[in-house]
């Protein structure tokens, strides 16, 4: 789960990184009245969670409180990255002397968290990666032992810092591991963390991504979930407990794991030309039950852009004659007419398609390989364009 | 017998008397596995289909002589779980659970590379010797005895790729499924390594997805030192760079752990990749 | 460092453990006071850190307020094990059903924490451990871990705890846990652990005792420090970071070192018989200098038992010129006519000989062995005495 | 040469800027220790002594090849230290460092068992190879060559013993301070194990304390699998009980831990135990 830059802020802040004294604003008189508070020079920034927003207009500066007032306004309601602004930070602005990375994130390689610094801050880290990879450097830490002062130190000397700030530094560090750790977060990042030009060390951007895994422990972040820029549909499966991404194609997929979801999609784009394409990613999960089945189907046929739904069930814990109850209910409420290209495999599949053919919808299809499933629902996408 | 089990594998069940492991319980008792008894902190003393179910690992150790546990707790509770079976000396345990918070699991790696347990999982569904042994939550009927290994990241895809080598008439000596989250106990080259010594085992399927870069540390391994042939297949091919899709660890991170780049180590290892997994059968013949 | 019992049951009110709303007092007008806010009917504890107190009047009922002042009039100022009462804590009674004992350690064997409990509460664990052992049961805490579900769940079972009790029980171990760890204890310990006849668990007694090393990090329980029954001279040495214990003979020891100043008595109970003994143990540490020196022998003089000071100094970091002009220093000052027998070895050993026959003190003998320097110093005893 | 260190052994002094760690660095370059730098953080770049100073110890390996630290920091960050060279693949690690928090010790006693480092203390003079090494706080003159292996948990009491061997002309192999906490990386057992495999040591003196078991362990140790003589010393003999005697390790814990018990079973070992220090020579002989 994605923290919006304030809410990470907030975070930050409680476990003593030094952060700037801005508040959020979702209204351009409440960026007006901030700006004020905060003595009339400002910078206005968009929470949306995208890299470089400096770059495409999702940060503004403003003189005095009127200049934001107007810049909020035209920031607020529109959308950046595909992406509704509905929220902004206001923050004073500051004098900088230098801008550095300062990270910390799960590495799969050695399955340990891992501290990242660079003296090149302020710029997407992956563009830093690409473009100056020397300036990184990394350290794994032994989630037994926690982190320590001396790969704090050997990091401030590496990326340069000077003396005089390895202590704030050290803090800081100590601050934003533990903030990790509390959070169970899968990424704690400050860029830039910025030395000013009157000698601190300052966070001006926070971000803070959480393991969703972890949320039942965590109400308090989980309470801070923004549905902000979720469609009902998204919203729908995420209640369900289903996997959903909306993609750019006509035929709606639905598979019970993810590997098996993927590769029905990969399925598609292997057999079908450019024009036609998956609508979605759509994973019941494991052990769905009739009613997630029928949810599953409602969310892919309440999309205007589906002509054909392929679905793909290899039935384990999940069993196909649950599922099959739960497209026949599905069906019955939506009465669609969308062609339907099922394919059924595994545990009670000859029950399920047994009910599937008792039904005797004309629209439904069953096939027995993934393969002939895949094509058929091609080519009644491309019947249908 | 194949790997990672043999005539001596005793089995407990850890979440014995909820839905699932009393389900599967019956399911892996019937396909012979050899269940000796479970665990439910504050049922013991019970029984579930005959076997006697204990308060501890440990008890149930003592009581049984086990030496390796299934693992079907919720998520929350799963960690405690594992930590369980390893302090009771368990040598291999498989781990159902899908969903538990990944500082659990690092803590949870960290630890176990010094201790004799082998963990597999979690979140994967176990593992098969085709009409012997079950360990996990795979239909049977899915597999045959053969000369194949199976590896796996995946569930389901693991099913279907298995029912389409035993439909096209290719047994198994094992399949294993190592789960797909960011942080497992056993990775592809561990069980690459166990098929390249088990002398049953005369070619291997391994099914990747895309995130991370274990099918690329697979492909390196298989270049140095595996003498048998490998044919993969890699899920997440069309998957959009960013979007999470599903598992936890079927994320591109970094521009790392693309399925190109995946299928090109794999290739300049000697791999055969199928684009469709129904071509598996074609590709190791 | 060892908390009082109602500062250590704060401590553990403060973790989540459940305990009695009892209340600290120093006067019997206070626990009159307090006796009447709790309704009447108290127990009267003596805050004294001796185990058993039950059973040599360390703890008193009262009925009414009335007679517990009267207790608390006869408890407070009175000296029970050679410690003066100065404080009591006074608590409600309740109904106990069962008396559990629980704690957590440091286990030199492992060097990990362990956690100890068993079904026979309310005793001292040392004379438990003697006449039921097989009731004790113990289970070591991997400290890059930390304490497991699993561990206490099963600790539980084999103290026969009944099931209604083990989640309670499992949050009252992690509270004692975290407390241990967070308190940088080196034992905390609920004795008894009750099940009261309404059903609950309820910490009787609470003990916690710090690491000395560790109280740099814990300035709050520092600060909880009570030098009550601490004698002057005692006081006197911990400030200056002397290792100072009264014994009950007659010849001053002083050495540098714990091994060392172990052996310096060790000698002279090896060639005295069992009129004359050591009147203390003294460590003055590694490294000391001269005015630790000089407060080292200041604090043996001001003893009346001491009738002959031996100092046995085996220079390493400690250099002996400096103990030398620590020792004249100290004879300036107090002018003692006592026989002192001085024996040097190691670092700057001649130059600080050379010191102390420049000095010329009729009352100080140099010598070379450790042996000789015990028979020596046994001698002059016993020609005083 | 002797133990735990050979003409390879490069050593690192972590708090080389500090008092007591450019004093005791120029005391064992003066000895003979091939002492090859030092570190502390933030004041890389400058000399002490002549040698090289680093702000990290990798920092000081890559430049220097060290594969031994001792570390003089002070007890709040001596941990840290511990960690740092553990952590740069330091063999040999000796921690002088009095008074570090004992939860601090458990998490790298365990942490240490699972890596390739020795760690000596803390809380101890370190070690010396008579004539050749100094690796701590000895003084050197108390020692001389010979087959007479030392080891202890005391401080100065082992220069005192070490001295009455040199002053009765019994050299020594090497004498290693072990360390007086509860908590310690190397025991009487570990250290007896070397000399019982050192060629050049003869026979053995041991001085333990009252407080703890390893002196028991040892006893065991000893009647289980040694063939050299040893001789022991043990303070603390009229220790009231529960009195703490200015070592954290120094108390008697529930009833165990006594000067008399420790006696005995080394006694059951075969070891002649002194009741006082100036009486090993003739012991030893």
């Amino acid at each position: 789960m994605n923290l919006h830059e304030y809410q990470s802020k907030a975070r930050f802040a409680e476990f003593g990184i030094p952060v700037l004294p801005g508040k959020v604003a979702s209204t351009p008189q409440q960026v007006y009245e901030i700006a004020r508070e905060l003595g009339g020079k400002v910078v206005i920034k968009a929470q949306i969670p995208t890299p470089n927003r400096g770059q495409i207009g999702g940060i503004l500066f403003a003189e005095n409180p009127k200049q934001a007032e107007n810049l909020a306004n035209s920031l607020l309601g529109s959308v950046i990255s595909g992406l509704i602004i509905r929220k902004v930070l206001v923050n004073p602005t500051i004098s900088i002397r230098q801008e550095i990375y300062l990270g910390m994130m799960n590495d799969r390689t050695s399955s340990k968290p891992m501290l990242i610094a660079s003296s090149e801050g302020g710029r997407d880290i992956i563009e830093v990666a690409r473009t100056s990879p020397g300036s990184i450097f990394r350290d794994t830490i032994n989630p037994c032992i926690g982190l320590r002062d001396y790969q704090v130190r050997s990091i401030a000397s590496n990326i340069d810092l000077p003396n005089e700030y390895w202590k704030t530094f050290l803090q800081i560090t100590y601050s934003l591991y533990a903030c990790f750790v509390a959070s169970d977060a899968v990424l704690a990042e400050i860029n830039p963390l910025v030395i000013t030009t009157d000698n601190r060390l300052l966070a001006l951007d926070s971000k803070l991504i959480i393991d969703d895994n972890a949320l039942y422990r965590h109400t308090d972040l989980a309470e801070m979930y923004d549905n902000d820029g979720e469609s009902e549909q998204e919203a729908r499966a995420r209640a369900a407990g289903i996997s959903y991404v909306r993609l750019e194609g006509q035929i709606g997929c639905m598979a019970n794991g993810a590997g098996l979801a993927m590769t029905t999609i990969d399925m598609i784009h292997l057999y079908a030309d450019e024009s036609i394409g998956p609508a979605n990613f759509l994973d019941i999960g494991g052990g769905a039950q009739s009613n997630t089945v029928a949810t599953a189907l409602g969310i892919m046929l309440a999309d205007p852009h589906v002509k054909v739904v392929l679905l793909n069930i290899f039935g384990g814990i999940t069993r196909c004659d649950e599922v099959a109850d739960g497209i026949l209910q599905a069906l019955d409420e939506t009465k669609t007419t969308l062609p339907l290209v099922i394919r059924l495999a595994g545990t009670n599949a000859n029950e399920a398609r047994q009910m599937i053919n008792r039904a005797q919808l004309p629209n439904l299809t069953c096939t027995a390989s993934l393969t002939e499933a895949a094509r058929q629902a091609i080519a009644s996408a491309r019947g249908i364009n | 017998m194949s790997i990672l089990v043999d005539n001596d594998t005793r089995l407990i069940v850890q979440g014995i008397t909820g839905r699932e492991g009393s389900f599967h319980t019956a399911q892996m008792i019937e396909y012979g596995t050899h269940v000796v008894g479970g665990v439910t902190p504050g049922k013991g003393g019970e029984w579930v289909h005959s076997k006697p179910v204990f308060d501890t690992v440990q008890k149930a150790v003592d009581a049984t002589g086990a030496n390796a546990s299934i693992i079907y707790v919720p998520a929350a509770h799963a960690a405690d779980a594992i930590y369980e079976a390893i302090n009771a000396q368990i040598g291999l345990i498989v781990c159902i659970t899908e969903g538990i918070p990944i500082q659990d699991m690092m803590h949870i790696y960290e630890y176990i590379q010094y201790t004799n347990s082998r963990l597999i999982g979690p979140n994967c569904p176990g593992l098969l010797i085709p009409n012997q042994v079950k360990i996990g939550i795979m239909p049977g009927y899915i597999a045959i005895p053969g000369n194949v290994g199976v590896v796996s990241r995946s569930g389901t895809l693991t099913y279907e790729i298995v029912y389409t080598l035993t439909q096209a008439g290719i047994g198994q000596t094992a399949c294993v499924g190592i789960g797909g989250d960011p942080v497992i106990g056993t990775d592809f080259v561990d069980v690459l390594k166990m098929f390249e010594e088990d002398p049953e085992t005369e070619k291997v399927v391994m099914i990747g997805e895309i995130g991370g870069r274990t099918e690329v540390d697979a492909a390196e391994f298989i270049k140095r030192s595996m003498t048998k042939p490998v044919v993969a297949f890699i899920a997440g091919n069309s998957a959009p760079a960013g979007i999470r899709m599903g598992h936890a660890g079927a994320i591109i991170e970094n521009g790392t752990g693309t399925v190109q780049e995946k299928i090109q180590a794999l290739q300049e290892a000697g791999v055969r990749v199928a684009s469709n997994p129904e071509n598996i059968p074609e590709l190791l013949s």
